[in-house]
């Protein structure tokens, strides 16, 4: 058997103290699409960033391709993109210039490829418009562009299908399920039904959040 | 498998570095409100001086070089906060933090970009101020000369307050309080220079001392300001 | 109702773009033979002033300069209490273009100010009141341009920067007000502004001259800013797309 | 009314004042200058700019009619 | 039919107002970082003064009417930035103007509130400041009073161009831009009360203009304040 | 029969002299709920705040019982509610302050009214937390809780499913159709499918944007 691409060793989450889930074990391997699901306020967007990197306050171990993350962290962030509740589009910017930056970061796109990902996105023809005269949805695709150019094995998206529409949702899907065919790897938060194939549904209302009762406190 | 999916080699640092400079200029020059206001800022202030404090030239002209400088450091200061605000806001300090480039050169891009669109507009600007508040005419170099490095100086020492303070709304005068100590030194330097030019006295050890701030700032600053991005991005 | 025709069309900004275009050239044949009438003029044909010699004729560009500034503020702020009243799109048209043109002349006095200055007083910059209260100007012009040019939304630029406009008009007498007093108070005893109030004839003439000379310049470019921006605002009518398709086929 | 200055040297130099007022006119025209004529450029620019619009739509359209 | 959907009759607007009043004071108290920072930012570009010009009270006495001025309306313009900004931001500003209540007495309920955590605090902190830079002591009450009208103005007139920028990113410096001009002839009479007081003459005049201001501003600027906000959330 | 609440005659809007949809007629009675259908950047966002009243750039007319908006402002600012992307909300503040303002300004509820509609928009306990700490959908249901307090009679929502779980989207629905039933009207705009009884669905695509042909502007 191949090593899991991502994996994580009884991972637990807390904000400011207050702990949100615990234990999580998952082991991710290429080909797959994962959705974290849970109600309002149980950790989801946490759990997404702590993978990402973006927040350090956890216990238990993360893996990329069985080694800890701290350890290959640089070939970590070569591989993952990560998409948030923010969007990260400057809205005095056009489309193009946007994705121009990104893909300076990461990917080294050409110009080229900029304008058929923009294209693919539902944005033919906005370009060269400035992303403030965008429409909500119209800017999620923008930062959703960034898919069509992204060589990351892993993908991590922070409920994707915000304000977009049903004909963008169903592209959106088909675009994921065409990274896992490849060997990617989908982590996604939504509260929608997805219709991917292959989905794996981890709930976080399953790890319950350990609260310190006095008495394990005593033993920690 | 993949080698769609292959890892990427790293590419040199410097088309990121680039990339994230062209960008930032891009943007002053698609807000050019944004890329005038220091320098706007710095002229109105001057102008108050006189304002408040009578126009008589024997009044003005000793005050000149230290009210100069003052000036100067308020309008860095303010346009601070405006260095890393917006990419936190829109997210895309996140992803800059995330993405497979060093950190430290993406900060210096960032800084640069201010610098060239603040600290140098004000250096340039700086004479035609000098002559509206009488300063006698041996300081106009010195004048020059000594905000050229204090700017750069005071661009890449803002930057760390300003990394501190993005995570919290309405940051712009915290980040006053954060960031004046830091300024001090480099201010009573920076007027000294213009202060003896004006008395015919030599300026060479404090242009020496702002240099070495300079030089302690662009090695060291970086790196503090990527650690400080670190820590407000984590307590989002 | 038939008079007030005129207002209505005025509001139509393709009225206005052909009404203009058979003055353009006769108010710049004008402005060009007055401005160089009353420059050679002022330059080589009035006599010297008995105090400051050559150094007077500066006047002739400075008072001008002055004055279209000046006027030049109430041209933008009663173009945009119009547009603000009744909501005409042209009258914001007309304000954007004055304010640059504003601004340009206000830098024009200050700096020929300055430059006068410094054979007159000896400095190039004094903070007498009148020239306070012109730099205090310059600010507020270069504020309501930066307004304008800050917003994405075109409306919103027109609508927010009539109304700072118009906060700048019930501003600019107590600005004027109060710097004059200050001065009055502080004022220095090392000079003395010398002005002329009973400047000689052969020295008002020319000085009629360019200030008409402006006055008719002003106007030229203010129609020609306003054609422009005109065609910017208007790209997307059938007009100007005819325009555009007339002017094609020229060489 | 008559020519005031004796030559053109005199002329150019109005007994040392010459610099200070030469300038003030040669500012006050360039700036005169550039107000005229940058209207005039952008009302170009801006021309060609519609004028490739134009040609983009008749594109789009031209696609449009083979789809 | 639906009572229990029938239209409201209006309440006085008192309670609006009050709601208003409390909520920003509150939101001041929560973070009181923003309520200290005005204060904060006046005590260091105090102290920078004797730092860049020399500490020798001669030199100070004279400059401090005007500079103590000068700081305290910079002070102002940089609190002004966040007094509609954060309700713009998440969108309570639209709320505010869809809601059946007159916009005068809610523009008002704010600028009360920005006014007794910044303007007020500062003149309470000015004859401290005053102390430091040698100001004769028959200038603190003129100080004092000139600064309690002089910031009541600043607020007023400040919340103009607060609301006309609250929709563009960074407003900041151009706030600086557009407001500085209305605030030269508070400026001009302010400090000048402080001088004549330290001189001896009478200051009664002065201190009638700047009350006819504050009168003048009460009445109109909540008004031209709710055109800009319409505006500027017209505008997103 | 009465007059319909709202009547939309002849509505266009347009963003930047872009237009968006035109000759927009609907008329809404008590007791209905409108979904705005169309895709991404096709105008509904700007719909909505047209007829709450914060764009003011359109053509047509807007009527409140039989009466222009513009004559009957007042009366019709009482009667409306509006939530929109960004949900209003003061993060510094608790759940409860930010309702105590909202009240204030409109429908002057009690202190245990505004506890009550915590609870049931499913924030019991979070009272006296600042919304700082809440997650992307605690937040959300915080503004939402505004429509437990509201005695406005129209309904303006702007996706207001966004980031709420599956539960909440069930409540919310249940909450509307208990308005309509009570003669309320709601208009909301959301790309996901609603069970709500006796919704109208308008697509904006069937009020498409006159485009200025060329041939068009001619006769114009
Ligand atoms: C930066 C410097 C200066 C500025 C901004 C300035 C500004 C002005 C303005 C605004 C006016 C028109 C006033 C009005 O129409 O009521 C004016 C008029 C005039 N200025 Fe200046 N000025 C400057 C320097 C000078 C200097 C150095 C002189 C002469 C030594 C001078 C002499 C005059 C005279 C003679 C008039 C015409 C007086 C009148 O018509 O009442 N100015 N200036
Ligand atoms: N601030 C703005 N300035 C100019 N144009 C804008 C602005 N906001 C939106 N637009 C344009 O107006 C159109 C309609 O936008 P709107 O936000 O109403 O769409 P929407 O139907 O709500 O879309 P979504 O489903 O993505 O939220 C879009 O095409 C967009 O490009
Ligand atoms: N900045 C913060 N500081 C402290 N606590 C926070 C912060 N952000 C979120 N929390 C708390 O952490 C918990 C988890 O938040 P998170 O955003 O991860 O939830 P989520 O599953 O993404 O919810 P949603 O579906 O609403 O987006 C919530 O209960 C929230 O109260
Ligand atoms: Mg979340
Ligand atoms: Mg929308």
């Amino acid at each position: 058997m191949t090593k899991p691409l991502l994996e994580l060793r009884q991972l637990s989450c807390e904000r400011d103290e207050r702990p949100l889930f615990s234990d999580l074990n998952l082991s991710c391997g290429p080909g797959e699409a994962v959705q974290i699901l849970g109600p309002n306020g149980s950790g989801k967007t946490t759990l997404l960033r702590t993978l990402a990197g973006l927040c350090r306050e956890y216990r238990g171990q993360i893996l990329w391709c069985g080694e800890p993350v701290s350890r290959v962290g640089w070939d970590y962030r070569h591989n993952i993109l990560f998409i948030g509740h923010r969007p990260g589009i400057k809205t005095a910017l056009t489309p193009r210039e946007n994705l121009a930056w990104y893909s300076a970061l990461t990917d080294h796109a050409s110009r080229d490829a900029i304008d058929t990902a923009l294209g693919r996105a539902g944005l033919p023809g906005y370009e060269d418009i400035p992303c403030a005269q965008l429409s909500a949805g119209q800017l999620r695709r923008v930062a959703l562009a960034r898919l069509h150019l992204s060589r990351a094995r892993v993908w991590i998206l922070d409920e994707p299908f915000t304000a977009i529409d049903k004909s963008g949702v169903a592209e959106l899907e088909a675009l994921m399920a065409s990274h896992t065919s490849n060997g990617g790897l989908v982590m996604l938060s939504s509260h929608q039904e997805l219709a991917l194939p292959g989905l794996r549904r981890v709930d976080l209302m399953d790890y319950p959040a350990k609260w310190l009762e006095p008495e394990e406190l005593h033993n920690a | 498998m993949p080698d769609a999916l292959a890892a990427q080699t790293p590419r040199p640092v410097f088309a990121a570095f680039l990339a994230t400079l062209r960008r930032d200029l891009l943007l002053a020059v698609r807000l050019p409100g944004d890329m005038a206001n220091p320098l706007v800022f710095y002229l109105i202030a001057i102008t108050l001086i006189p304002l408040s404090l009578g126009p008589e030239r024997e009044v003005l002209a000793p005050l000149a070089p230290g009210v100069l400088w003052v000036m100067a450091l308020l309008a860095t200061l303010l346009s601070l906060d405006g260095l890393f605000r917006s990419d936190f806001d829109d997210g895309s300090l996140e992803q800059l933090l995330i993405s497979p480039q060093l950190l430290y050169f993406s900060v210096l891009a960032k800084v640069l970009a201010h610098w060239l669109v603040t600290g140098l507009p004000v250096t340039l600007l700086a004479p035609v101020l000098g002559m509206m508040l009488a300063l006698p005419s041996e300081g106009y170099w010195a004048l020059c000369l000594s905000l050229l490095l204090g700017t750069a100086c005071m661009s890449l020492v803002g930057a760390m307050g300003a990394a501190l303070t993005v995570s919290l709304r309405r940051g712009g005068l915290l980040l006053s309080l954060i960031v004046m100590p830091l300024y001090i030194p480099i201010l009573i330097f920076g007027a000294d220079v213009v202060q003896n030019a004006v008395l015919g006295d030599p300026i060479r050890f404090q242009l020496a001392v702002l240099g070495a701030f300079v030089t302690l700032a662009v090695a060291l600053a970086p790196l503090a300001v990527a650690g400080a991005l670190r820590i407000s991005v984590d307590a989002t | 109702m038939s008079n007030w025709q005129w207002f209505h069309r005025l509001g139509s900004p393709r009225w206005f773009y052909y009404k203009t275009e058979g003055w353009v050239p006769w108010l710049a044949a004008v402005s060009g033979i007055l401005l160089v009438l009353g420059t050679v003029w002022g330059l080589a044909f009035a006599p010297p002033d008995y105090q400051q010699g050559n150094s007077y004729r500066i006047i002739y560009l400075h008072v001008p300069a002055a004055f279209l500034a000046l006027i030049g503020y109430y041209v933008m702020a009663v173009a945009g209490a119009v547009g603000m009243i009744w909501r005409m799109k042209m009258a914001f048209v007309v304000m954007k273009s004055a304010a640059p043109i504003g601004a340009a002349l206000t830098f024009l006095s200050l700096v020929t100010g300055a430059i006068w200055g410094k054979p007159t007083w000896g400095t190039w910059w004094e903070w007498d009141a009148r020239i306070t209260s012109m730099l205090i100007l310059l600010f507020l012009y270069l504020g309501i341009m930066a307004l304008q040019a800050a917003f994405q939304s075109r409306d919103a630029a027109d609508k927010a920067s009539a109304l700072l406009a118009l906060i700048g008009t019930v501003n600019i007498p107590i600005i004027y007000k109060s710097v004059d007093w200050w001065h009055t108070l502080h004022q220095p005893a090392t000079l003395k502004l010398t002005s002329a109030p009973t400047i000689h004839s052969s020295m008002l003439y020319p000085l009629l001259t360019m200030i008409l000379a402006f006055y008719i310049f002003y106007a030229l470019v203010l129609i020609l800013y306003t054609r422009a921006e005109i065609l910017r605002r208007e790209g997307r009518t059938q007009w100007v797309i005819d325009l555009v398709k007339e002017e094609a086929k020229k060489p | 009314m008559s020519f005031q200055f004796d030559s053109l040297q005199d002329f150019i130099q109005m007994s040392g004042h010459g610099p200070f007022v030469w300038a003030c006119y040669g500012i006050t025209f360039a700036v005169l200058v550039y107000l005229v004529f940058s209207p005039l450029v952008r009302r170009r620019r801006l021309i060609r700019q519609h004028q490739a619009w134009l040609k983009q739509m008749d594109r789009v359209r031209e696609v449009a009619r083979q789809a």
